[in-house]
């Protein structure tokens, strides 16, 4: 029962053991802490980077150009703002050159709030990620789909962003949704691929043997089907969504939860058949709600599936103000929260036009 | 002339402010001042740095006691920023300094005068934290009136920031400069070589300290790793920039090197980049336990045991003090404990302010040094 | 007849005469050349930077705290994204300190395409520029009011974005848009503050006495009345959209075309009048398509005007490829054209429900 | 070792590279070598600069008859990026040099081997174009096969991206190094300085070769007026990189200078910084007129003038070739202007790559690499 970030370290252990990786950097990515969230730990390939960022993505850039394998880290997505002239140009490489150049990278980093980060380290980046052409972007919300969609962004030959929600990093998988091969009892699994405490210098992991599961880039996963509203959403806010869908089975209303994934190129084909079915749409998100992803979504929806609509779409996003506040009082009115999710799924899916 | 209690010494100390870090070879060689201070200087020296060293302790101890989220501070680094925060010219305009601080500066916004209370509320987050109305981490104060620009959690963007200050000090005439501080690991952002460079443009060169307090580590990593810079203040050489590495764990010796920088920067109204060799106590923050750390000079031990060997203090007396000032932290705690949070919807104040007040403050300055017939 | 850029000339001038501007400054801002499209010739506090826009908009924010009335000159906004972190910065200052401070800077910047500026001179900023907040957005399409809408940026308490369509910057105002005190000559407003070509040093230019006629921040502009649709635009597609409107009349097609002017905070009363009057809407800019600004018109208007519309609502957006193509065939398939503009005017305007 | 068509100089040259920056004290000071070069190379020398530059004139024409929308291009430039060219390591993969070049580095091309049509049909944005299929500017090529990284417009990105391409090429081993060039006023953005740091990491120094051609303009603004630097060049010190500062004018000169940084390069595998000093002879770019600039030295004429005294060409020679590249290129440019302009439906291509092109070639030339039993 691996964590999301035990997850993630297995599949770029498997990286580098099969897929070619050649490099696993950043700050604070090599020994002795391997990131902060401890993703990268006792990899092989992993090192430190000066405090850097434009060193870090223009490095993965110039690595992927010639041929290596790179994962960079961006400690905090809160940190990425500096460069968003270089992923343009990592997007546009293969563009810019009329397919003369590929550069396959991948950047991995946190994001979104959920552990008390104030600031500057609850951003989101769904936004601005999805404007910048020639990227894909991953989003996992389980441990089992950050194993299998690190493993399709290694193999990519395009540049990825893979966006690891913070407050999940931590998170358990469900039962049933194992990676196969791992261990049964999870204190054995962090015998074998956790740091010790203290010194390290000595300590070697013992990955367990999991295999090449790729989830491929693009698929969305319905975690829940219903029939009276389209949820879709991703990230920490699945489980959010997934807990009021469940909320409200005792009222009569089924919510159908779609977990998006990958945010691009999305998988408008499994949206699309759910809306129409359930002639309704709620997007939630936690990025700022002004030119959010998720509107998107619904400009899309409305092009394409106006006449189905049974109740006017909707966004639920972050508050668009310039930061989450530390207090709880004010993370909570700046994200969406369970209960008011669960009372706009009401709303949406009672709707009498 | 200004509104700024600032007096220039009689002659301008320019020619005494040599590249100090030029004599040594391979080593980190750092310069140390020989002239000893007055003892009511060093006795309220000593009694800021132990003020600043309890309010980190409590700071940490709220953290761990579940009473805030997370601490980041300067424990360690109160031999130099104690000196620093009593050589400020404190007020609010381009008359007085400007100070772009880095989130270990607590010990030289105590220094300044700032009431250690209000960061105990910012610890817990409470709607009476003045430095942002519990919306941001412990240790990022903002003070308008004292010219204290907010503190940011990214590092390094205030080194792209104090030119500009500096560059409105400049043309103000006076003797307010810009002082902008942060660690060594952060000087790999171009954030720093901005700063080199817009301070040292020909015929515009601005008043500023540009400061970077070296403490040879960025989180995990040690600066030996990263970094090909024998001396980081070196970088400033090619910009004609004057350098100096100093010696941030003597108290002494920073109040010197500090002033004889700020009355050269004052005067020449031209920049000086200064690297001070400081400690990290307590690691980097809460994440990474913020524990004390044996391996690292205390700056505080070594100057209480110099002057008790001078006979400034007595370790009865040091004692007390430490004593007095622990309870009164820890009863401010208390009050601050039972402090309300902010509401949920005054998220969306402040989003846009109504009215210029940086403006207001700079016209009042502007008419001010104007009736001084300036 | 002032050309836009002249018209923004003149608003800088009054700005360093009458409202505090202390520093024009950016790349080839000061003289000699009083910038590449030469909005900033003759203006005594315009100064050249060294070429590093982190510097620019750093030193914009630092002179801003210190009460200073700084406009910013970022070059072209294809060169502003190694500063989306410092823009976050500047619009997040009066919130992440409570109120303690403001941050009182303009930054002006040519966007968009139209004049075969290949990749990286033909960027739009409006999706992302939207996203950030703690800005206000305006974007001019006349030369009157993009002097009215710097009096307005200058004047502000906040950090204020100036989007420049590129194109326009050498248009000039239609009859009847002069501002009030220019001549009533184009050459001679162009011998009194054109710089002379050869040797500038002993040139000063001679300002017409031109008011403070401030354009409103937050108020859009009905460019032409309509019945049928409602277009919501801004900047270069402008005159684009009102061009093909004028087009279908003799089809007996009455389109509205609403100049947006200001991005953030956007004129909401107005669009959602006439959306609710015409029952149908369309939204046109030059930015990519993806999480594009004109998603969230259309998200708002589908939350709040759902069920007076006769017509899905639709966007006509850049094409979401990393760049815009040099070559004239790319670039019009890259940025809404007249021709298809008229024609999803029409589809939208005569479709049956 | 490798397929590289390198040969190391029997002894390492790392002695011979001193700091040659040194010795003056204000002005501006630059190396000259007094060593000959081979005729034949001299020859082979200026027929790549005056082809460089008469294609260069081409361009400019093209583009003022309206055969173009823009251009930018490196004329003044050939006498530096023409002995660059030459010794480039040219191929495909981590074992030959990576070029991350500016947007005036034709010269560097050509002696490369570029065909200079190709320069046409991207001026002309024909779907010809090899380098971007008509969507780029002029000036901004592109090579894979011969590791030319896309040049792109916004200044010095190239310097963040150097180290990654260094970096795979230490650890494959072999003598590939990565030559990365643009402005002096770009040396302003972080980038440049990001190259300093990320090439000098102790332990972890990189073979780059990191050039800025200064030809001491930023468009309109005076390279004085917004430089504290005496020398450019002299940044790179404080990081321990080996520096130099050369008259880019001369050939000769720059061809020693550059032989001699790329020997120790690719023997030590650690960082040089050479500034080149250089002419912006036809300004800017279109945006500015392209019209001649008497008051710049011009390389081409200094060196043809040079190569006749010497006895090594004659001025009919001269102008019999002057006259033929002239023609060949005005015929090329006529054909060029038939070619076909890409389909608008085009601008979805690529947007996505559907294989790994630059991941085969790196196994390829490590499977060239370990058969020939490394
Ligand atoms: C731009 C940016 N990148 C990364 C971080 C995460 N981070 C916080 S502190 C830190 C290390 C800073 O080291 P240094 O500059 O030496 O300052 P010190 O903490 O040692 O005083 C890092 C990487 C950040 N806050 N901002
Ligand atoms: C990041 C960025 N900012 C601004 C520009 C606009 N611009 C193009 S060339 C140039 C001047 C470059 O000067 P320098 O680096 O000295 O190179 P040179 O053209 O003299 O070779 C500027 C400001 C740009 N292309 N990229
Ligand atoms: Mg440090
Ligand atoms: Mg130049």
């Amino acid at each position: 029962m691996a964590t999301m970030v035990q997850a993630i370290r297995m599949a770029l252990h498997v990286g580098e053991e099969r897929l070619g990786v050649t490099d696993v950097f950043g700050e604070d990515v090599g020994p002795p802490l391997g990131g902060v969230f401890t993703a990268t730990q006792g990899l092989k390939t992993a090192w430190n980077s000066p405090l850097d960022e434009r060193g870090i993505i223009g490095t993965a850039i110039g690595l992927a150009l010639a041929g290596q394998c790179p994962v960079a880290e961006i400690q905090f997505v809160d940190y990425v703002f500096n460069t968003i002239d270089l992923l343009k140009l990592a997007g546009g490489m293969s563009w810019s050159s009329n397919g003369d150049w590929n550069c396959p990278l991948v950047v991995m980093t946190p994001v979104g709030s959920g552990i008390h980060g104030s600031i500057y380290h609850s951003h989101s980046f769904d936004g601005m990620a999805t404007h910048i052409p020639g990227w894909k972007i991953v989003m996992p919300s389980t441990p089992r789909d950050a194993y299998g969609l690190m493993l399709s962004a290694i193999k990519d030959p395009n540049p990825v962003m893979f966006l690891a929600p913070k407050a999940l990093l931590r998170a358990k998988a469900a039962p049933g949704e194992e990676i196969p091969g791992e261990p049964a009892d999870e204190r054995q699994l962090s015998k074998m691929i956790d740091a010790p405490l203290g010194d390290r210098s000595q300590w070697t992991p013992q990955w367990p043997d999991t295999p090449d599961m790729f989830i491929p880039i693009g698929e969305a996963r319905t975690v829940r089907k219903g029939r009276d509203l389209t949820v879709v959403t991703y990230g920490r806010m699945v489980a959010v969504c997934t807990k009021a869908a469940e909320e409200l089975v005792s009222e009569g209303v089924d919510v159908e939860v779609i977990d998006l994934r990958t945010l691009w190129p999305y998988d408008w084909k499994t949206l699309k058949e759910s809306i129409e079915r359930t002639s309704r749409l709620l997007v939630v998100n936690e990025d700022t709600e002004v030119t959010n992803f998720g509107e998107h979504i619904i400009r899309r929806t409305v092009e394409e599936c106006f006449y189905v609509l049974s109740s006017p779409p909707k966004l639920l996003a972050g508050a668009a103000v310039p930061g989450i506040g530390l207090a709880d009082n004010l993370e909570h009115a700046s994200v969406p929260q369970r209960a008011g999710i669960a009372k706009t799924m009401r709303e949406l899916a009672q709707h009498q036009p | 002339m200004s509104t700024s209690s600032y007096q220039p010494a009689p002659r301008s100390d320019a020619e005494a402010l040599d590249d100090t870090t030029e004599k040594s070879g391979n080593e980190r060689n750092v310069t140390s001042a020989d002239a000893a201070l007055a003892p009511e200087l060093l006795v309220r020296m000593h009694d800021l740095m132990l003020k600043a060293r309890l309010l980190e302790e409590r700071l940490i101890r709220m953290q761990k006691q579940g009473d805030g989220y997370f601490w980041i501070g300067g424990p360690g680094e109160e031999a130099f920023n104690v000196p620093l925060g009593m050589l400020v010219d404190r007020g609010e305009g381009v008359f007085h300094d400007y100070l772009h601080l880095h989130y270990r500066s607590s010990a030289t916004l105590l220094a300044m005068g700032a009431d250690p209370v209000d960061a105990l509320r910012q610890m817990k987050n409470v709607a009476s934290d003045p430095y942002s109305g519990g919306r941001n981490f412990a240790g990022h104060p903002s003070i308008r009136k004292w010219n204290v620009v907010p503190v940011s959690s990214p590092i390094e963007v205030q080194y792209s920031m104090a030119p500009g200050t500096a560059y409105a000090q400049k043309r103000a005439g006076g003797h307010g400069i810009t002082i902008v501080t942060g660690g060594d690991a952060g000087t790999a952002e171009g954030d720093f070589p901005t700063c080199l460079v817009w301070t040292s443009r020909p015929g515009h060169e601005l008043p500023v300290l540009i400061i970077v307090t070296n403490n040879q580590w960025g989180i995990s990593t040690a600066g030996a790793t990263q970094h090909g810079e024998k001396r980081i203040s070196d970088r400033g050489k090619a910009f004609g920039i004057k350098c100096m590495t100093i010696d941030g764990n003597d108290p002494e010796n920073s109040y010197h090197q500090i002033k004889r920088a700020m009355d050269y920067i004052r005067t020449e109204r031209k920049p000086v980049l200064m690297e001070a060799m400081v400690s990290r106590l307590y690691g980097h923050s809460s994440s990474s336990g913020a524990n004390y750390v044996q391996e690292e000079a205390d700056c505080l031990m070594t100057f209480e045991k110099k002057l008790e060997e001078r006979g400034i203090l007595t370790r009865a007396h040091i004692d007390e003090l430490r004593a007095k000032y622990t309870q009164e932290l820890l009863d401010a705690s208390k009050r601050v404990r039972e402090e309300a949070q902010p509401e949920g919807s005054t998220i969306y104040d402040h989003v846009f302010a109504e009215t210029n007040i940086v403006g207001l403050a700079a016209a009042k300055s502007r008419a001010t040094a104007n009736g001084r017939g300036n």
